[in-house]
């Protein structure tokens, strides 16, 4: 077993995939020859050939709608959006075709596919190579929407996504893409899509985050623990369709809950944690429900000391927890 | 290649029996039978000469939902139009999910067209992508309206198809209009098949409501693809003799003597005469409208008494793991 | 003062800005001479010619896109999508164009814009001219969403919204196009941007609700009303940004909260409404926050018996005020 | 109209101007003083020529991310590109929000380039309406690079300023790459002006290492726009001399001599040649070299003292409501 780096995980999820199906191809701008601007694709298009590591034209809208061609007619496409921000233009190919096409044919025609796009800031990026677009997604039945936090569900996970014979929206968090470094097994192994992960046990509250944010609350659990709270963490993993089961159960049992995500507060993906909440944990709720988020403006400023307002960090999460805490 | 006789007997016979069908689409929502039709009425030509040009269950179609008698040339049933004006549950395209004319047949790999124009597009590219990677001689049909060419869809789509001479036929049915607006306004060029020129491919602008010739054109494009010298954009000029849809009313936008004018290029005319040339008598004629009705009575009919979905279809299937047979 | 339909009242609302202000032109596809699909524009060509009323190409990205330039030159464009369902292709010049342009230029340029859609269900449109798309609206910073669900709002919030500096997305609900009927006075008159509005006082439970769905929230608080039941009806009108002040009153009042819609369920707009009610109304609340939305499936089919099951009606929303009263 | 040894002079000036900048900004990376930077070495002479053939001030433009000469033959100065860089308070297209080289000048008509490529096409054919409604004389010019001429976006913005004859220039800036990307695999036609054809407006292919003829392409396309024959497409041909931009490394997809071949038809050597047979010393030149750096040097130690924005300003101006000046 090595330690490796997130990047370093989705690539190796790439590579046996590619080996294992040779319906599995590769698509995207600049993942040929240049391996990817963040280096995903490192070595593949070598490794596979022109044929199934693909240097698109710049236009998203058809490297998603070929994409989607190219899945009916029974291949297994992997597109890259090169910055999640990027991703709008694919807007209606994606809402309006890759998720509705297995419904509105009662089955007849499915489109396995999967759509991966390096998503948030904290990289200097600014408006448009930072932004979170999950929101956009967790609200269109027929997708699957996947963001991994760590090496190891990163790999499992692509590995699950490139299976599944759903269109799958696998967003990557591209601060943690070097930062973050776990152990992945060398062989075989998969991480099913779907299930939440807990992974601290805790008894005084509850904090839900996914991607960076799980990452950095874990680090603020660690933080707060040393001050006597005892925090549950749960790495939603599978954003939609959501498992409200391990949800709902964690907060049964703390009582409290602190939705975090790095995306803009208002309509994110934290409000649908919470009205599950609202609505289902009534009686089990000791305090209101807190969610800590970006701040409503369009996107994540370029200038440091703006950036660093913008994005919530480890230290921010732990007072949210504190304050939550003392409710 | 030649077309025989009997060939072109078959072809006429799809385009009258899509015509009748289509008219009585009309009659059945005046009736208050059904909520909505949209007709293909003035588009035989062009629809039943690409079609036979395929090899069919061998060749690949994304259509666009004036294609009622390009999905009859494909074995598309006159039942299944019924069922599918009236919603019912056996409707094959969706089970009753979709609007009318929003086909869908696996077996004759017609992908399921959506609503929102062109899309279909960038997916007949994917098709082709698919063909050339597996090294097959397969080529992908992909049917639309000439306002439809508007979209940034369909550019990137036939951008890809030149970019990587993919084995796809982007057949535009221009028929003057995109529901009130003329083509005049979509485009600067004299046809779609102009823009093929801006993009690296072969583009031919060929008489929509010719059924025969639309064959030969199509046919050719068909060569150039399984032969891998990549796509083509075929304009078909045709009218569109109808309102748009059936919530259409077109006398706020086009007066009725331009309509009467195009009716005398009915494209069932012009293959009718040429069949008359070739042999076909009005005895034979009038059997085949007797067929057409028959089977037309009999479709209607039988849609009319097919079961509703249940309202526990509505729910499925969201994912693929939902699929239910049956 | 007379009583017209919705639809009159936002052709009203068009022709009076059109005269007033002659910065102001209509663009979409079919707007011109044929009045619109929905007969939204009819008259305005002949009274204000093609230049003011204008015919498009049939793309939405490009309605919007030179919208957005017609803006930025001193233009006030009101451009219609067709059907909101076909939104989607111009997602990309609305969320990172129209929106983010007075934020990424420090205020130095500004987008006054209207975009309107019909949408909504239950007129047997299918999966593809039924659609609610809000919520993919009202998590963008920089926008302003909009709904009416009467002729005076209809009216005098489009007045608001083409005199507004922002872009504005003013979606229309297509069913009560002809349905809902309503007195507007003749003269001059606006309805502000922001506010919600409090369209029935009552006691026992609020109903927060827009568009279509707030109509029919008022039919349901009548046939409840014979029941003893005392509901609040609070049409939000302004769905982004959200008046918060007016949610969080109405429930302090009645500590009890159904928000209905009638797009899908999760990641709609309720969730937004119901997550401020868990972070905001903790100590208010009497019972869990009850959304009641169309079910999660990719969009309303068209065969009439999935139809009426897909949507929200007056009886189901009677009926979840009737559990919400007796919990 | 011809352009006279001054003007000529003036725009070399502009060049070199830029070049200096640009190269500065390359260094500033090493240093780790900036975190990013997006170059134009290459680019110059097709961005200063189309500058100078626009009435500034009166004119529009909707630049894009490599046009730091362009917006300095605008009004853009060195001290605005620095504090840019930099992410400082003053910044003036952006206050610090947005990244270098994206700019926005409202004295100068220039609109914002936000970072999604081609968004900036569509905005120039609704200026180029808004003209047109008001009857003025003004033109506007949109840049692009050929990559991103592949997106719908920019299709759809060229068909719309077509069929309505709109006063745009499209000038494609064609520097062989999308970041890694070769032309060849964007476009099955060999240069984008290309695509002017089959959209029906002029199109056409320009040396884009050539400041002076640059100049006399986009005049004449301008004064076609002036005189309401509507817009031209126009494809200006050079080489992206650096790496796509600070954060990449060109050596994994070109090599080493292909880039120093092409460092021969440098637009600055280009034009320094020209200007020379046209009287340009050496001294004079070197002048000008000292001015440059004096500039640069001034702005760059400005920039640096400037203060970052307050983590306040973070909060505004989402809504016009918010704008506050100063
Ligand atoms: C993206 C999108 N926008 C608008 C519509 C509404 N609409 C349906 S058909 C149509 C006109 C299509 O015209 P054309 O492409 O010429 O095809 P035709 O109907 O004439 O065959 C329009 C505007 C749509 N279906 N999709
Ligand atoms: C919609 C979108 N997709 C991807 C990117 C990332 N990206 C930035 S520049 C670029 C290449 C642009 O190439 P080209 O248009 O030729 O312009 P050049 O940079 O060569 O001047 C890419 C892919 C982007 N900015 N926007
Ligand atoms: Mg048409
Ligand atoms: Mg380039």
């Amino acid at each position: 077993m090595a330690e490796i780096t997130m990047i370093e995980a989705i690539r190796q999820a790439m590579d046996e995939e590619l080996a294992r199906d040779e319906r599995v191809f590769v698509m995207g701008e600049d993942v040929g020859v240049r391996g990817g601007v963040f280096r995903a694709t490192v070595g593949l298009y070598d490794k596979y050939g022109e044929a199934r590591v693909l240097d698109t034209p710049l236009a998203e809208l058809s490297i998603v709608g070929v994409g989607i061609g190219a899945a009916l007619y029974g291949m297994r496409p992997i597109c890259e959006i090169q910055f999640a921000d990027f991703i709008y233009p694919a807007f209606n190919q994606i809402v309006s075709e890759a998720a509705k096409m297995c419904y509105r044919t009662n089955g007849e025609w499915t489109v396995p596919m999967v759509i991966r796009a390096p998503y948030g800031g904290g990289i200097g990026g600014g408006l448009y190579h930072s932004q979170s677009v999950e929101a956009f997604f967790t609200h269109v039945p027929g997708l699957k929407v996947v963001i991994p936090s760590s090496p190891y569900d990163a790999k499992g996970l692509l590995k699950s996504a490139v299976r599944d014979p759903n269109p799958v929206m696998f967003f990557e968090p591209k601060k943690g893409y070097r930062l973050i470094r776990g152990e992945v097994p060398d062989g075989e192994f998969t991480v099913p899509i779907g299930p939440a992960n807990v992974t601290r046990e805790g008894s005084d509250l509850t904090v839900f985050a996914y991607g960076m944010m799980h990452y950095y609350a874990l680090q603020a659990a660690e933080k707060v623990a040393a001050e006597g709270i005892d925090a549950e963490v749960v790495d939603l993993r599978t954003l939609y369709p959501v498992d409200k089961a391990t949800v709902l159960e964690s907060v049964k049992k703390t009582g409290k809950a602190l939705v975090v995500h790095e995306d803009n507060l208002t309509g994110g993906y934290g409000a649908e944690i919470a009205a599950i909440l609202a609505e289902e944990a009534f009686t089990d709720l000791d305090a209101p429900v807190r969610r800590l988020a970006g701040p409503d403006v369009p996107a994540v400023p370029f200038s440091h000391p703006l950036q660093d307002w913008f994005m919530v960090n480890p230290e921010k999460i732990a007072q949210a927890m504190r304050d939550l805490a003392k409710y | 290649m030649e077309l025989s006789s009997e060939m072109k007997r078959e072809m006429y016979w799809t385009m009258l029996l899509a015509r009748r069908l289509d008219e009585r689409a009309w009659v059945l929502h005046r009736q208050g039978k059904i909520a909505f039709h949209i007709s293909g009425i003035g588009h035989e030509a062009a629809q039943v000469g690409a079609a036979f040009a395929l090899r069919k269950g061998h060749d690949w179609v994304t259509p666009y939902y004036r294609d009622l008698a390009l999905m009859l040339s494909l074995g598309y049933s006159p039942r299944d139009f019924m069922l599918s004006l009236m919603g019912k549950r056996e409707e094959p395209n969706s089970g009753g999910r979709q609007m009318p004319s929003h086909w869908s047949m696996k077996d004759a790999n017609a992908v399921s067209h959506s609503a929102p124009v062109a899309t279909q597009a960038p997916h007949a590219s994917g098709i082709g992508l698919g063909i050339k990677m597996r090294g097959e001689d397969k080529v992908v049909l992909t049917t639309i309206g000439e306002g439809s060419t508007s979209q940034g869809e369909w550019y990137e789509a036939v951008n890809w198809a030149a970019v990587h001479k993919l084995p796809v036929i982007f057949l535009v049915q221009n028929n003057q209009y995109a529901i009130s607006v003329r083509v005049e306004k979509q485009m600067a060029v004299k046809s779609s098949a102009d823009k093929a020129c801006g993009l690296g491919l072969v583009g031919i602008t060929a008489d929509g409501t010719d059924v025969f010739k639309m064959w030969e054109v199509i046919n050719e494009a068909a060569e150039r693809a399984r032969s891998g010298e990549g796509p083509t954009v075929v304009e078909a000029r045709m009218y569109r003799i109808t309102p748009h849809s059936s919530d259409d009313d077109d006398r706020t936008y086009r007066s009725r003597e331009e309509v009467e004018e195009h009716k005398r290029q009915d494209p069932l005319l012009v293959a009718r005469a040429a069949l008359e040339k070739d042999g076909l008598t009005a005895q034979e004629h009038d059997e085949m409208e007797a067929r057409a009705k028959a089977i037309v009575d009999e479709a209607v009919q039988y849609a009319e008494q097919a079961p509703y979905p249940e309202v526990e279809e509505g729910m499925y299937p969201v994912y693929a793991e939902e699929v239910r047979n049956g």
